[in-house]
C-alpha cells in the first residue's frame, strides 16, 4: 500500500511491569530527607530513593480502606477508573476543563484528574458508586435528579452529582445564582444547564427535608 | 562537554539553536590557562630582558609617536563597547542577572559605526601595510618561537610599526568582531526596537540556528581574546606598549630596539617638534613626524 | 384504560443508571488481559512519512504490538483512513501501539524514530483558491459532484472584489430560482454583506474511546456512537465483514453532536489492532486527540445579497458560500445552508454558489443543524438591518417571509410535512413581551446597553421506513427493542412510546431494548438530522399495531369472535361488547408461543430489513414477537422550527456581553416528552449562543498548528455564560403525516441561539452588523472603541 | 522521539514535612526539582511532557504554610492556603476584600479548592506558543513566535515585553500589588522579604521565570500590611467565560481617603505585560484629587500611553484604559 520503510517487528514478551515493581523505599516522609543527599542525585528512571513515597497506599474511598498499588505520577482519577474499578468518575478533559471527574476530598469537591493518588493518601475519598446506600436507597441528590427528570448523555452528571452534594452541605438554602456559581465548575456540552439547575435546586430542598 | 544546544521545531524537526554554554568556560579555561603559562615562562624560562639602550644621536625625537590621538580614541571606545558586550552576554549566563538585551544591541550598534570608521579611516588614512604580514614578520614570529622554545640564538628581525604577535592578534580579533556584528545585526532583526517589528520568519529556523552559533562562536572567541589581551597591556614588560595607547609615543630606545627604520620610517624632529606634534590633533600631528615608509623594504 | 404516554415527563430508564455511576460508557468496560493502544499524531498540516523506526519502541517491556497504515483497510480518496503515511491535517492519526497500559504506550510513541517530508498545505479557503494557491491535497482542493477538481479563481476574480469584500469566482456549485437579477431590480433596499462563520469543534463531553477484542471470529466492539445499527453496519462495511460476525455495543453515549453519527473512523483502529496481536484492545481517547479527530463545524466566508421590497418582502437572495472543507470534505454546508435560507425567507428569486475548498484543518462533519445554524446566525441581523431601514418591525419583517405550510422551497421547489413558523413567531413573541421588550432596545444603563434580539430556525426533522420490533413475554411485560442509539436524547424510551400507547400499558409493563446489538435490534434511522423521532414514533406505532393485531386474533381465535371486536388496554386483550371476555398478555405470549409461526417471530414480513429478520429470528419463541416496517405514508420532507428570542446587556467599556434572558418556541409537532423537549431545545440554543458568542478555533499560519484545543481555550459555554432566566414552549400542532404527530427537534435549535445572540448584539451596537462569529470582548469593544478591527472581513481561523 | 501528550511522565515522588527538608530536596535537585502545591498549573506542564522533572516534591505535609493569620501589622496568609480559603477568610472579606474579590473570581470552584494562593501567583504564563512546547525564548529558544506579524496573540501583552510578549495569567497578582503585599521567600540560603510587584520576574532579566524564586527557594507566605486594611478597593475581571478563564485583562486599586480627596493610592492592572504592573504614575497622578470618572478618563489614557499593541491586541489598549477609568470612578464616595 505505501512504501514507507518500517523497522521493528514486535516481540511478543511477558512483561515485567508487574503491579508491584522496584523497591519500595522505606519511611514514607521522614524529616531527615535534608540530610540524605550529599551524594549526586539520583539517575531518572533509578528505583525508589529513600524518603520517597510508598507506592503500596491504602486509600479510603467511600468509606472502604482499599490497599493499592499506585505509580509516583498517577493521579486520582486514573486510580479510581483503573485500579479500583469506579468508573462513574468520568474523563471528559484530564486537565481541569470539564469536571467530570468530580470527587469529594474530604467532602471538598475536586477534579480528581488534577490530583496524585499519593497526594489524597488518609484523605476521605467520595466518588458517585459512594451515595447510594447499601439498601439501594438514592443520595437526596440523585432523588431530585431523578424526579426532575436529570441529563441528557449525561457524561458529566457524576461530576455535577458530587458538586450538588458538596453543594447542598455547604449551602442548602442557595439561590438560582448561587446554585449556578456553586455548579460552574462543571461542564456539560449538552448544555442541559436550565435542567441541572432545576435539579440542584430540589436537592437542596430535599436536604433540607431530610435535615 | 556539549558543544551546541538543540531544540526541537513547532513541527518536531531538531534544530540547532546556538552554541552550548560548556563553550563560555572553554574560552575562560584557555584565555585563563594561557596567561598563568606565559606568566611561568617568563618569570622563570625567559631571559631577563635588559632596558633597552637609547642613542640620543639617531636624530631621532625622544618619544615616537606611534598611535595618534583618533586612533587611541578610537581604540578605547572599542574596547569599552566590547567589554560591555562582553558583560552583557555572558554575566547572565553566570547568575549574574540584569536587563541586558537594550545595553548589549545599543552596545552592538555602537561598535559596528566605530569598526566601520574605522575600515574606512584604516584604508584611506592609514597605511593598510603596517597591518601586512610579510616575510620579516614571519621570519620574526619563527625566531619568537624558538627563543621560547630555548633556542636564544635564533635570528628575530625587528619588527615594522607592529610586531607580527600584534598583527595576528588584530586579525583574530577581526574576525571575530566582524562575525559578531554580522550575525548579531541579522539578530537584531527579531527584536522589537524603535525601527522595526520582530520577525522571526525572515530566515528559515534552521539558517537562524547557524547565525546564533556563529554568533556564540565570535562571542566565546572575544572572551579568549581579551583576556590575553588585557593580561598583556598590563604586564610591566609591555607597559611602553600600553602607554603609547594611552599617551600614543613610544620611548626612542624601545623603537630603536624593536623596530626596524627601514619598515617603519620615523622621521627625524627634535622633541619641541614632537610636542607640537603631540598636541590633541593626533592625526595631522601623526602625519607631522612619521611617514611610514610606502611598501616594505 | 391506561392514560397515554406520549406528552408525559417520564424519567427514561436509563436515567438510574447514569446517576448512579452504573452506566457503563465505552471506556467504562475492561476484559482480562485488556492492553492500551495509544496513537502518534502529525505533528505537521500536511506531510508524508518516510521512514518509521520503531525497534527500540517494540523492543520495550510490556509493548505488545504496532498498526500502521499499512495494516487497516484502504480507502479510496478522497476518503478518510483511520491511519494514514500522509497526513493531511496536525494530529491525524499514523500509527498505534498496544501496551500493558498507557504509561508504557505512551512511552513507546515517544521512542518511535519517524521522518516527515513536509507537503504544501493550507488553512484558508480563500488562499487555495488563489491563482498559484497552494492544495490541502496533492489530488486537488475541491470536489465537482462526485470527482476530485481543482478550481483557481483568476486574478482578475480577486481584482474585481472591492476592499473587504470576497471575491466571487468559478463555483464548485450553483442552482437558481426565478431571476435573481430581475429580483434585484424589483427591490427598494438592497443589503450586500461581506460575512465570516468560524469553524468549530464538536467537543462532545465523552471522547471517542472504543475497546474491541474477538472470540470466535466475532468482533466485539464497545464504542461510542450515536446509532447503533448504523454503526453496526459501518464497522462491518469497513472490515468487510458479515454484519452478523460485529457484536456491537453502545449504551450510552457520551453526546455526539453529529459527530458520532455512525462511530468513528478512528473506532476501527483497535478492532484491527486486537485482531493483529489477539488481545483485547482500549483505545482511550483523551481531549487533547478527540480535539483533532473529533470532527467539527465547517466554517464560510461569505457574501451575501438580498433585495427587499418596500413592504420588506424579500425579492432577491443571492449568495455565494465557500466552505472550509477539512481535508476530506464530508460535509455540504454551504450548500444546505441555501436551501436552509430559502425555506426561511422565502425570497421570490435566488441564486445559490459555493465551492467546498479542502483545508489542512481538522476534518469537518455535521454538526447539529449543518449549513443552517451558520446561515440563520449570519442572515438573522441582516433582517433587522433591513427592518430598520425600511421602517418595518423586525418580527414582523421576518413573519412576512415566514414560509407557509404550502411552501416549495429550494431548487427542487421541496415540500414538507408541515409548517407551522409563523405560530411560533406569534406565540414566542407574546411570551418573550417582544413589544415590551424591544422598547428598550439601546436603552443605556450605567456602562451597559441593551440589545434585542431574535432568531427563526428551521432544520430537518425526520425520515421513515425503518422497523419496529417487539416481544410480548410470558411474564405480561412488553420488550420494546431500539436499534437506535442513546445520545442523550431520551429518543430510545420516548419513540418506544408510541407502541406501548397502541397497546395501551402502563410504561411499568414496558421494558426498553437497546444498545447492544446482540439482544437482537431491528434496523433503524441514523440518530441525525433530528430523524429518530418522527421516523421511530412510527416505526414503534407500526410494530404496537401488529402486536395488537396479533393480540386480537389470539383472543378471536380462543375466545371467539373476530379480531376486530378485541381491543387491548392494561396488559389484557378483551372483548370491546364485554371487556370481562379477555386474555392477559401473559396468557397471549404464552399462547403465541404455542401457536408459532407469525405469532412467535418464526415468519416475519418480507418488507423487513435483513438485520430486523435476524434480530426477529433470534427472538423467535421467546413470546409474542412483532415486527413491522413503517409504511405510513408520507409527502414532502420533514422539518421543525425554533424561534428565539433574546435580551443582552452590551458593557460599552469592556465588550462583555450578558445573555439576560432567552425565550424559545418550537414547532416540533406533538410533544413526546415535554422535559426532554424543553431540554433539547435550551441545550441546542446554547450551544448556538456559544457560537455566536465564545467558541474558538485558532491556527497559526505560518506553521499551520491548531491553539484553541483545549476546552478553556475552545470556550464552550459553561453555567454561568446562560441566562438563569430562560423559558420555552411548543406550538404543538401534530405533524398531519405521522400517526402520533411528533417531528425531531435537535437541529433547529442551534441556529435559534445564535441568531438570536448575533441579531440582539447587533442591536446593542446600534444595528451594526460585525457579520462575523464569534462576537467576543475583543471584536466588540474594538467596535465601540472606533479602533481597527480585531480581524479583517474575512479572516478565518483567528 | 515522536510527541506524545496527557500521559504522565514517571519521576520521584517526596512528601516532606517540614519546609527545610522541603527546601533541602529542591535545592538537593535544583533545576530538575518540582514544588508541587495545587498542582493545577504543574500537571499541565507534567501531561504535555514537555516539562519533566526528576524529583517532584510535594508539599501536601507542610501544614505550617496553610492558614490566615492575623499579626501586628495586619495578616498573614501562608502561601498553600487555597484560594477557597482566602476568598471566604472572614477577616480578608472584611478587610482586604479587594482580594477575596480576585481570589473569588479564579477558573472554577473545584480549582479554587486545591489551587493555593502560592501557587496561583507562582504559576507560569498560559502562552499557546510556550505552552505548545515551541522553542521561544521562554523555553530556552531564540524566538518569539507569538509576536511574530502572522501570530495569533489576542491574549498576549501591550506593556513591557522585552522578547516575549506573554503575559501574567494570575487573578490575585494585582490585588497583593494593590495592598502593598509582602511575599516571604525562604530557600537555602535563609529567608528574603520581597514586595508584591518585585516578585514577578521581568523577561529583560530573566525570559525563563515567571518569579524572582531561584531553585531550591520556596514562597511561603503572604503578609498584607494594616495600613491598607479597609481602604476603598476596587477589582475587576475581564474573561470571556465566566468561570475557568483566564483573565484577559484584570484591575485592582486600593485607595486611602483624605475627606473626599485621595490620599494614597495603589493601582495594578495584570494581563497587559508579562508580569503585573503597578500604575505608579497613575497614583502620582490622582494623588489629591476627588475620585471621578472624569480623573479616571484622564488616567486611563495616562495608563495606555507607552501601549504598543500587537498584531490582534489592539482591543486591550482601551480595556485597559477603561478599567483603569473604572478603578478610579468604581471608589467614588
Amino acid at each position: 500500500m505505501s512504501d514507507v520503510e518500517i523497522i521493528g517487528t514486535p516481540e511478543r514478551r511477558v512483561t515485567r511491569r508487574t503491579f508491584i515493581m522496584g523497591v519500595i523505599a522505606t519511611g514514607a516522609t521522614t524529616s531527615s530527607v535534608g540530610y540524605l543527599f550529599r551524594g549526586s542525585k539520583p539517575l531518572l528512571g533509578a528505583t525508589a530513593v529513600q524518603g520517597s513515597v510508598e507506592r503500596l497506599v491504602t486509600l479510603s474511598v467511600n468509606g472502604q480502606q482499599r490497599r493499592v498499588d499506585v505509580l509516583k505520577q498517577e493521579t486520582l482519577a486514573m486510580t479510581l477508573r483503573y485500579k479500583l474499578g469506579l468508573t462513574g468518575t468520568k474523563l471528559g478533559c484530564d486537565r481541569a476543563e470539564c469536571g467530570a471527574c468530580t470527587v469529594l476530598i474530604d467532602g471538598v469537591p475536586s477534579y480528581a484528574c488534577s490530583v496524585l493518588t499519593q497526594t489524597v493518601r488518609g484523605q476521605e475519598i467520595t466518588t458517585i458508586e459512594g451515595l447510594e446506600s447499601a439498601d439501594g436507597t438514592l443520595h437526596p441528590v440523585q432523588q431530585a435528579v431523578m424526579d426532575e427528570g436529570g441529563f441528557q448523555c449525561a457524561f458529566c452528571a457524576p461530576g455535577f452529582i458530587m458538586s450538588m452534594v458538596a453543594m447542598v452541605e455547604a449551602n442548602p438554602t442557595p439561590t438560582k445564582e448561587e446554585a449556578a456559581h456553586a455548579l460552574s465548575g462543571n461542564l456539560c456540552r449538552c448544555a442541559d444547564y436550565n435542567k441541572i439547575l432545576t435539579s440542584a435546586m430540589r436537592a437542596a430542598e430535599y436536604s433540607r427535608q431530610q435535615a | 562537554m556539549e558543544l551546541w544546544r538543540r531544540a526541537v521545531n513547532p513541527w518536531n524537526q531538531e534544530v540547532l539553536i546556538g552554541v552550548s554554554w560548556d563553550l563560555m568556560w572553554a574560552a575562560i579555561i584557555v584565555g585563563g590557562g594561557f596567561v598563568v603559562l606565559h606568566t611561568l615562562w617568563a618569570k622563570f624560562i625567559a631571559p631577563a630582558g635588559a632596558e633597552p639602550a637609547d642613542d640620543a644621536d639617531s636624530g631621532l625625537p625622544g618619544r615616537i609617536l606611534r598611535h595618534a590621538m583618533s586612533e587611541r580614541v578610537f581604540h578605547w571606545l572599542m574596547a569599552v563597547a566590547m567589554l560591555v558586550l562582553l558583560v552583557t552576554a555572558f554575566f547572565p549566563v553566570l547568575g549574574i542577572q540584569f536587563a541586558w538585551v537594550t545595553i548589549h544591541w545599543v552596545a552592538g550598534v555602537i561598535l559596528t559605526a566605530l569598526i566601520a570608521y574605522h575600515i574606512v579611516h584604516a584604508t584611506f588614512f592609514q597605511n593598510l601595510w603596517t597591518m601586512w604580514i610579510d616575510k620579516h614578520d614571519i621570519k620574526a614570529g619563527v625566531g619568537e618561537i624558538k627563543h621560547i622554545l630555548g633556542d636564544h640564538e635564533a635570528e628575530v628581525p625587528r619588527a615594522g610599526k607592529y610586531p607580527v604577535d600584534h598583527i595576528l592578534f588584530h586579525h583574530s580579533a577581526a574576525v571575530a568582531g566582524l562575525g559578531a556584528i554580522a550575525t548579531g545585526v541579522l539578530m537584531m532583526l527579531r527584536l522589537e526596537t524603535p525601527f522595526w517589528t520582530a520577525n522571526p520568519y525572515m530566515l528559515a529556523d534552521s539558517s537562524w540556528g547557524v547565525v546564533y552559533v556563529l554568533h556564540g562562536l565570535s562571542g566565546v572567541g572575544l572572551i579568549t581574546l581579551t583576556i590575553t589581551h588585557i593580561y598583556f597591556a598590563i604586564r610591566p614588560d609591555k607597559w611602553w606598549i600600553t602607554k603609547s595607547m594611552i599617551f600614543g609615543w613610544i620611548p626612542r630606545s624601545y623603537y630603536l630596539k624593536g623596530h626596524d627604520p627601514a619598515r617603519w620610517t620615523v622621521a627625524g624632529g627634535d622633541e619641541a617638534e614632537l610636542v607640537t606634534a603631540g598636541t590633541p590633533d593626533g592625526a595631522s600631528g601623526g602625519e607631522a613626524v612619521t611617514s611610514d615608509s610606502g611598501m616594505p623594504s | 384504560m391506561a392514560e397515554k404516554l406520549v406528552g408525559q415527563d417520564i424519567a427514561p430508564p436509563d436515567l438510574r443508571a447514569k446517576i448512579t455511576g452504573r452506566a457503563k460508557y465505552a471506556e467504562d468496560f475492561r476484559v482480562d488481559g485488556m492492553l492500551f493502544a495509544k496513537l502518534l499524531l502529525s505533528p505537521m498540516p500536511h506531510c508524508r512519512v518516510r521512514r518509521i523506526d520503531a525497534s527500540a519502541a517494540l523492543a520495550m517491556d510490556g509493548v505488545f504490538g504496532i498498526l500502521t497504515a499499512d495494516d487497516v483497510p484502504a480507502v479510496d480518496a478522497p476518503g478518510e483512513a483511520c491511519l494514514t503515511n500522509e497526513p493531511h491535517y496536525e494530529g491525524e492519526p499514523i500509527l498505534a501501539v498496544a501496551a500493558v497500559d498507557e504509561t508504557t504506550a505512551a512511552d513507546a510513541i515517544e521512542a518511535i524514530k519517524i521522518d516527515f517530508e513536509p507537503l504544501p498545505f493550507v488553512l484558508n479557503p480563500l488562499d487555495s483558491l488563489r491563482p498559484n494557491g497552494p492544495n490541502a491535497r496533492l489530488d486537488g482542493n475541491t470536489r465537482v459532484g462526485r470527482e476530485i477538481a481543482t478550481i483557481k479563481w483568476t486574478e482578475e476574480d480577486f481584482a474585481n472584489a472591492p476592499e473587504g469584500t470576497m471575491p466571487m469566482g468559478e463555483a464548485g456549485a450553483e442552482w437558481n430560482v426565478g431571476d435573481v437579477e430581475a429580483g434585484f431590480a424589483a427591490a427598494d433596499l438592497i443589503i450586500d454583506e461581506t460575512m465570516t462563520h468560524q469553524s468549530l469543534t464538536h467537543h462532545p463531553l465523552e471522547p471517542r474511546s472504543t475497546m474491541a477484542y474477538w472470540q470466535n471470529g466475532k468482533l466485539f466492539m464497545h464504542t461510542s456512537t450515536q446509532s447503533l445499527a448504523r454503526t453496526r453496519a459501518a464497522v462491518a462495511g469497513r472490515l468487510s465483514m458479515d454484519i452478523e460476525d460485529v457484536v456491537l455495543v453502545g449504551e450510552f453515549c457520551g453526546g455526539g453532536f453529529g459527530s458520532k453519527i455512525s462511530g468513528s473512523t478512528h473506532m476501527i483502529i483497535p478492532a484491527v489492532l486486537s485482531q493483529k496481536i489477539n488481545r483485547p484492545v482500549m483505545m482511550r481517547i483523551n481531549r487533547y486527540e478527540e480535539t483533532y479527530i473529533g470532527r467539527a463545524r465547517p466554517g464560510f466566508q461569505a457574501q451575501i445579497k438580498i433585495g427587499f421590497r418596500a413592504d420588506g418582502r424579500i425579492t432577491a437572495m443571492d449568495m455565494y458560500i465557500l466552505n472550509d472543507g477539512g481535508p476530506y470534505g464530508g460535509s455540504g454546508d454551504n450548500m444546505s445552508a441555501g436551501s436552509t435560507a430559502s425555506l426561511t425567507y422565502t425570497p421570490l428569486n435566488q441564486r445559490h454558489r459555493g465551492v467546498g475548498v479542502y483545508t489542512n484543518t481538522p476534518p469537518k462533519a455535521a454538526q447539529r443543524g449543518p449549513g443552517g445554524a451558520q446561515i440563520i446566525g449570519m442572515l438573522e441581523p441582516l433582517m433587522d438591518k433591513a427592518a430598520r431601514e425600511l421602517g418595518i418591525d423586525r418580527l414582523e419583517i421576518r413573519r412576512i417571509n415566514a414560509p407557509d405550510p404550502d411552501v416549495a422551497y429550494g431548487p427542487r421547489g421541496s415540500t414538507l410535512t408541515s409548517v407551522f413558523v409563523k405560530e411560533a413567531i406569534d406565540k414566542g413573541a407574546e411570551m418573550f413581551g417582544w413589544d415590551d421588550r424591544i422598547a428598550r432596545s439601546g436603552e443605556r444603563n450605567g456602562s451597559k446597553v441593551t440589545g434585542i434580539g431574535m432568531g427563526v430556525s428551521p432544520y430537518t426533522a425526520g425520515s421513515s421506513g425503518f422497523d419496529g420490533l417487539l416481544v410480548i413475554r410470558a411474564d405480561g411485560r412488553v420488550y420494546i427493542h431500539q436499534g437506535i442509539g442513546n445520545l442523550g436524547t431520551h429518543s430510545i424510551a420516548d419513540t418506544a412510546r408510541a407502541a406501548a400507547d397502541v397497546l395501551g400499558v402502563v410504561w411499568e409493563d414496558v421494558e426498553v431494548v437497546w444498545g447492544d446489538s446482540s439482544k437482537h435490534v431491528p434496523w433503524s434511522s441514523v440518530q441525525a438530522g433530528s430523524q429518530t423521532t418522527f421516523a421511530h414514533t412510527r416505526a414503534n406505532h407500526a410494530v404496537g399495531t401488529a402486536a395488537k393485531r396479533l393480540l386480537q386474533e389470539i383472543a378471536a381465535r380462543d375466545l371467539g369472535g373476530s379480531p376486530g371486536d378485541y381491543d387491548t388496554a392494561d396488559g389484557r386483550v378483551f372483548r370491546r361488547s364485554s371487556p370481562s371476555t379477555g386474555m392477559s398478555f401473559a396468557r397471549a405470549a404464552t399462547r403465541a408461543m404455542e401457536l408459532g409461526g407469525r405469532y412467535s417471530g418464526e415468519e416475519v414480513d418480507d418488507d423487513l430489513n435483513d438485520m430486523t429478520k435476524a434480530a426477529a429470528a433470534g427472538l423467535a419463541g421467546q413470546g409474542l414477537v412483532a415486527a413491522a416496517k413503517d409504511n405510513y405514508p408520507r409527502e414532502g420532507g420533514v422539518q421543525s422550527w425554533v424561534v428565539g428570542f433574546a435580551e443582552v446587556e452590551l458593557d460599552v467599556e469592556t465588550g462583555v456581553v450578558d445573555v439576560v434572558h432567552y425565550t424559545a418556541v418550537s414547532d416540533c409537532g406533538t410533544i413526546l416528552h415535554p422535559r426532554s423537549l424543553g431540554g433539547q431545545i435550551f441545550g441546542g440554543s446554547i450551544q448556538g449562543m456559544g457560537i455566536a458568542r465564545s467558541q474558538k478555533w485558532v491556527f497559526d499560519p505560518v506553521w499551520g498548528v491548531s491553539f484553541a484545543k483545549r476546552l478553556y481555550t475552545a470556550r464552550p459555554p459553561g453555567m454561568l455564560d446562560v441566562p438563569i432566566d430562560m423559558q420555552w414552549a411548543a406550538v404543538e400542532i401534530p405533524d398531519p403525516q405521522s400517526p402520533v404527530g411528533a417531528k425531531g427537534i435537535g437541529e433547529p435549535c442551534v441556529g435559534a441561539g445564535s441568531a438570536a445572540l448575533t441579531s440582539a448584539i447587533a442591536d446593542a451596537l446600534g444595528g451594526k452588523c460585525l457579520c462575523r462569529t464569534p462576537l467576543t470582548a475583543d471584536v466588540l469593544l474594538a467596535e465601540i472603541e472606533g479602533r481597527p478591527p480585531a480581524y479583517g472581513p474575512l479572516d478565518l481561523h483567528v | 522521539m515522536a510527541v506524545i501528550r496527557d500521559m504522565i511522565p514517571a519521576f520521584e515522588l517526596f512528601q516532606p514535612t517540614s519546609v527545610g527538608d522541603a527546601i533541602n530536596l529542591l535545592d538537593h535537585y535544583g533545576e530538575d526539582g518540582w514544588a508541587l502545591s495545587g498542582g493545577l498549573d504543574s500537571f499541565d506542564w507534567f501531561k504535555d511532557r514537555i516539562k519533566r522533572p526528576v524529583a517532584v516534591v510535594d508539599l501536601v505535609n507542610l501544614d505550617a504554610l496553610r492558614g490566615v493569620r492575623e499579626t501586628d501589622d495586619g495578616v498573614e496568609i501562608g502561601a498553600l492556603t487555597t484560594i477557597t480559603e482566602v476568598a471566604n477568610s472572614p477577616v480578608i472579606t472584611a478587610s482586604y476584600s479587594v482580594l477575596s474579590d480576585a481570589a473569588s473570581g479564579v477558573a472554577t470552584p473545584q480549582i479554587r479548592n486545591r489551587g493555593t494562593l502560592g501557587g496561583n501567583l507562582s504559576q507560569d504564563t498560559r502562552c499557546w506558543y510556550y505552552r505548545g512546547g515551541w522553542p521561544c525564548y521562554r523555553a530556552g529558544g531564540n524566538t518569539c513566535y507569538a509576536s511574530a506579524p502572522t501570530a495569533m496573540n489576542r491574549e498576549h501583552c501591550i506593556l513591557g515585553s522585552s522578547r516575549c510578549v506573554a503575559v501574567n495569567p494570575s487573578d490575585t497578582a494585582s490585588a497583593l500589588i494593590a495592598l502593598d503585599a509582602q511575599f516571604v521567600i525562604q530557600g537555602p540560603r535563609g529567608e528574603r522579604v520581597v514586595a508584591a510587584e518585585d516578585y514577578f520576574m521581568r523577561p529583560s532579566v530573566d525570559i525563563e521565570r515567571m518569579t524572582v524564586l531561584k531553585p531550591g527557594e520556596l514562597l511561603t507566605a503572604i503578609r498584607l500590611p494594616a495600613r491598607w486594611a479597609g481602604a476603598r478597593f476596587y477589582f475587576e475581571k475581564v474573561e470571556d467565560r465566566k468561570a475557568w478563564d483566564f483573565a484577559l485583562m484584570t484591575v485592582a486599586s486600593a485607595i486611602r481617603m483624605n475627606g473626599n480627596s485621595i490620599e494614597e493610592s495603589r493601582l495594578a492592572v495584570n494581563g497587559v505585560a508579562p508580569y503585573p504592573v503597578r500604575l505608579g504614575s497613575i497614583e502620582a497622578l490622582i494623588e489629591g484629587q476627588v475620585p471621578s470618572d472624569a480623573l479616571g478618563e484622564k488616567a486611563g489614557l495616562l495608563a495606555v500611553e507607552k501601549a504598543q499593541p500587537l498584531r490582534h491586541n489592539d482591543f486591550k489598549v482601551p480595556l485597559m484604559k477603561n478599567l483603569v477609568r473604572r478603578a478610579i470612578r468604581g471608589t467614588e464616595a
